[in-house]
């Protein structure tokens, strides 16, 4: 939170996101998280910029763990400082968002019996 | 001879496992697009029909349109659906 | 954070706010908070049974800081967990809005030269 | 003789200051709300007359409308513009 505070950001908010293991998931033991890093850096770097352009004075960090993440560990955060409150939790759920439609990360469950299935947060595939 | 430009492609996640390989280079007519090179890689790669006609893509680290008009050397992804979060 | 995560709840949203010293707000070197303790207790337990109600599942913990807190520290602290990120987010900001509209707590400004003033969220006193 | 209720109000913060006190204790008809309190609070204090007519008020721990109809040994709490957060 160091990172994005500042004595005229008076709110900041942290989105966590984590493997869950919910009632409809089955029994998921792990996600396997792999991207095309050499574009995905620069999109964080984009959507952050977009963030503070955003918001005027807003501050944002994400970072994003790969490779595999058991269930109830933390895959993502995303940290924002803003003057105001309003502004603090908008610009954050705003790189949640973003980060989820646009940067290349896929993740693959990982089922207790071993078997394993991609997922993806939009069901679209065919752009056609 | 006509002039054409080679474009590197890359398969990710699912894709990549679809067709067994996470490269291949084809070369294009001057002047191709992202959709003629998709059409190419579909032709060139096992199971290439599995691929979607359309999926999401990138050319150089940006997403771009299937009309986006490719330049020799460029590097395209072609994207399975995104999962990050 | 702990303390509202669990293995169906996948996206955790934290609030902080701090005094801060914003353009407007001048030489402020800190802010004194007093409280209606025996009253601001229960209404906190009530928020939080609110937001669970409101959105399922979810869990929230609010912790304010009383007496002096000097410009950049922070004053409230506001934690929620839930299934969904929506509803993590949405949560956590009905609590904190909740806290500053409910929560008998009061602020008095100190500035640099001694000078002190009570400041409110809201400049409506008589509600006649 | 008419029976009364006997009511214990708070000030707080900035009408703390005024008043120069925290604590009234005030002795009202039965069947006295939250207003006729408040009226007698503003006769009994110091600079009574500063404390606003219809301030936030809370009995007993709740959020409270002036019309509420208080109890013997109700603790009435005069709340001044909030500021948590």
């Amino acid at each position: 939170m160091n990172g994005v505070s500042g004595p005229g950001r008076g709110g900041a908010t942290v989105f966590v996101g984590s493997v869950r293991r919910g009632p409809d998931d089955g029994p998921v033991v792990a996600i396997q998280y792999s991207a095309y890093e050499e574009m995905a850096e620069p999109e964080f770097a984009r959507i952050v910029a977009e963030a503070s352009e955003k918001w005027p004075d807003a501050r944002a960090l994400v970072q994003h763990r790969l490779g595999r993440i058991a269930t109830g560990e933390a895959s993502i955060a995303v940290v924002c400082a803003a003057p105001h409150r309003a502004d603090a939790f908008a610009a954050c759920r705003y790189v949640v968002e973003q980060v989820k439609e646009r940067v290349p990360i896929w993740k693959k469950e990982v089922f207790e019996d071993g078997v394993e299935r991609w997922r993806a947060n939009s069901p679209v595939e065919d752009r056609g | 001879m006509r002039p054409t430009v080679s474009i590197r492609c890359r398969l990710f996640a699912r894709y990549a496992e679809i067709a067994g390989r996470e490269v291949v280079t084809v070369e294009l007519p001057e002047g191709a697009t992202v959709r003629d090179a998709l059409a190419r890689v579909r032709e060139s790669v096992r199971n290439g029909n599995l691929l979607p006609e359309r999926p999401l893509a990138a050319v150089n680290h940006t997403h771009v349109l299937p009309d986006h008009v490719l330049a020799d050397g460029d590097e395209l992804a072609l994207l399975p659906p995104l999962a990050g979060g």
